[in-house]
């Protein structure tokens, strides 16, 4: 039973610290919208989640430049693959 | 005899694409060289990544702001500055740069508000 | 499966409108179903017949028309957070007298009952705001 | 002294605007001048004839109508942001073939040059967003 | 034979005034309750400030949002949460609060969370 | 020559953040809207500025139920004090 959460504002947002506040170690974080900036190794203090697994929009990164400044820690995917990962955990929580 | 200028100085502190400030922005900046006043247009702040190169907004339906970004000059708007420290604390250096633009540290940027007789902060 | 998707967000002022569009368009090109679309607070507006797009710029409202026509879905949109936006079915127009009506034909009017009914009848419930 | 108000954000969604008629009713109260009230972006959905608020709340677009029009006060929503969002004049809404108008007569629609011009016109101008 | 019961968790996680977003997830909320389904309701990160005593909303011509907080018990939710992590966040305790409501944990939020059928995050 | 700062979202934001990188000794920063929790004892993680004026308004805080909690440092005004203000300051600067 895993939940999967969608993050989509930037760092200048606290989003990222409410979620992992609550999400569980087995969780997966998709960042969307300027959420993508957490993925970005161009991202102001961002403190990366550890034990999550790390998904981040194609399309939302492309749009802002960021494709060669994706961290390892993240999988790039795109919306197809979004909405598989919809289906594959037995919840979403959306955090915006 | 003229008038003298009006200073003009937008902030831009938004990032791109996620919400609408940084192109209401620039649009009013564009608006303001038609009155031939000074303008100057500062990055700071989220609003320094609207300077990132390879920006595509059509992979989310949207015009590309960074492209648009390219009218400041094409409007005769030349001072255009960068915040330093929003850029440091981005990993960010001149090279990721689209345009370019002049860095200032948040003192010189106090100083260039007090000069100002307006500032759009957006 | 069963989605339903709630959109918070106007068009324009925010991606999100924008980024809940796309996502169920593949949503359907994947084969899914979605049992409704729930248009809350400023989401409302993706539903305005009056809106009149940029040249150079898509019209979402449009696209969303176009979304739930083709593939005849059901599009609500919530009745207190529509009346006091000003989108108005063409009978909420005429009741209070005013110049027009401005909900495009392909949503409707309801209640919040809509919104928990979507979560009740499917399997995810996106949110997009 | 002379003031400009600019509005970048709807009624409802956040306090900005309900923020920004207060503000203008204090400015006139303490005899100041309004040179001009600008809603930009979401800010002109304050503009919008359409609304019907709710029986127990108090309608800002009224508000704004009847403080306009009781100073005379010159009240301009910027173009580009009003035809996306469906706030449209008489004028406007029939060239497009469209099924009414959604502006109020208080307000009239023009350009960001209003925008620049209030500043230069204005000893102080207030942004409310 | 009656359906089983779902379980909807609301978590309000704004302040009150500035958006209409806690408004939002209270009203969605007491919609649920029409429905005869197990209802939660918690108050996490600023929305803990809807709780504060002695708000009037009238001073900004708004309604009072405390006051129509009451309306969750009145429509039978009682399982009322709220996150003490953001309580302590704030130097608020339960003499601050105008309901009653039941402090949790992160984790025990993590397992209200995994018990609900849907999370209402607003 | 002083500048008026307006700031009219709560600590979540970054607002006071970025407004102090660039406001000067001596001027005055008036918090409104959601921007009022600054001013109360009841905020999180706020750093209060150490050489401004600092103003927070009334009605905004009536409306919140923070009357008890605003700290010493704050002088709390009315709309008329808030216009005062504007006209007061050379330059009126509207962070939100």
């Amino acid at each position: 039973m895993t939940t999967l959460h969608t993050i989509s504002k930037g760092p200048s947002s606290k989003l990222l610290e409410s979620c992992l506040s609550i999400a569980r170690e087995n969780d997966a974080l998709l960042f969307i919208e300027d959420g993508v900036y957490y993925s970005s190794e161009l991202a102001s203090e961002s403190s990366i989640p550890k034990h999550q697994l790390l998904f981040t929009l194609e399309e939302d990164i492309i749009a802002r430049g960021l494709q060669h400044s994706i961290l390892n820690k993240f999988e790039t995917i795109n919306y197809r693959k979004f909405v598989e990962l919809c289906t594959f955990h037995e919840k979403v929580i959306n955090w915006f | 005899m003229t008038k003298p200028k009006k200073m003009f100085t937008f902030i831009s502190r938004q990032a791109p694409y996620g919400k609408d400030r940084a192109r209401l922005c620039l649009d009013a900046a564009l608006a303001a060289t038609v009155f031939e006043q000074k303008v100057n247009y500062v990055f700071s702040d989220d609003g320094v990544y609207q300077l990132l190169k390879q920006q595509n907004g059509g992979s989310i339906g949207s015009k590309t702001l960074g492209s648009a970004l390219e009218a400041l000059d094409l409007y005769g708007i030349e001072d255009v500055f960068v915040n330093e420290a929003s850029l440091r604390q981005r990993n960010l250096n001149s090279e990721h740069l689209l345009i370019k633009t002049i860095p200032v540290t948040n003192i010189q940027l106090a100083n260039l508000i007090l000069k100002s007789d307006y500032v759009i902060n957006l | 499966m069963i989605f339903s998707i709630v959109i918070y967000s106007a068009p324009y002022t925010t991606q999100s409108a924008s980024t809940a569009l796309h996502f169920s368009k593949t949503l359907i090109g994947e084969g899914h179903k979605i049992y409704r679309l729930f248009f809350y607070s400023d989401g409302v507006h993706n539903a305005s017949s009056l809106t009149i797009a940029p040249q150079d710029e898509k019209s979402l409202q449009a696209e969303w028309d176009t979304l739930i026509k083709v593939n005849k879905l059901d599009s609500v949109v919530c009745v207190s957070s529509a009346l006091k936006r000003g989108v108005l079915s063409n009978e909420e127009a005429q009741r209070q007298g005013l110049t027009g009506h401005s909900l495009r034909d392909s949503s409707e009017i309801s209640g919040l009952g809509q919104f928990i009914d979507a979560y009740i009848h499917s399997d995810r419930v996106i949110s997009f705001g």
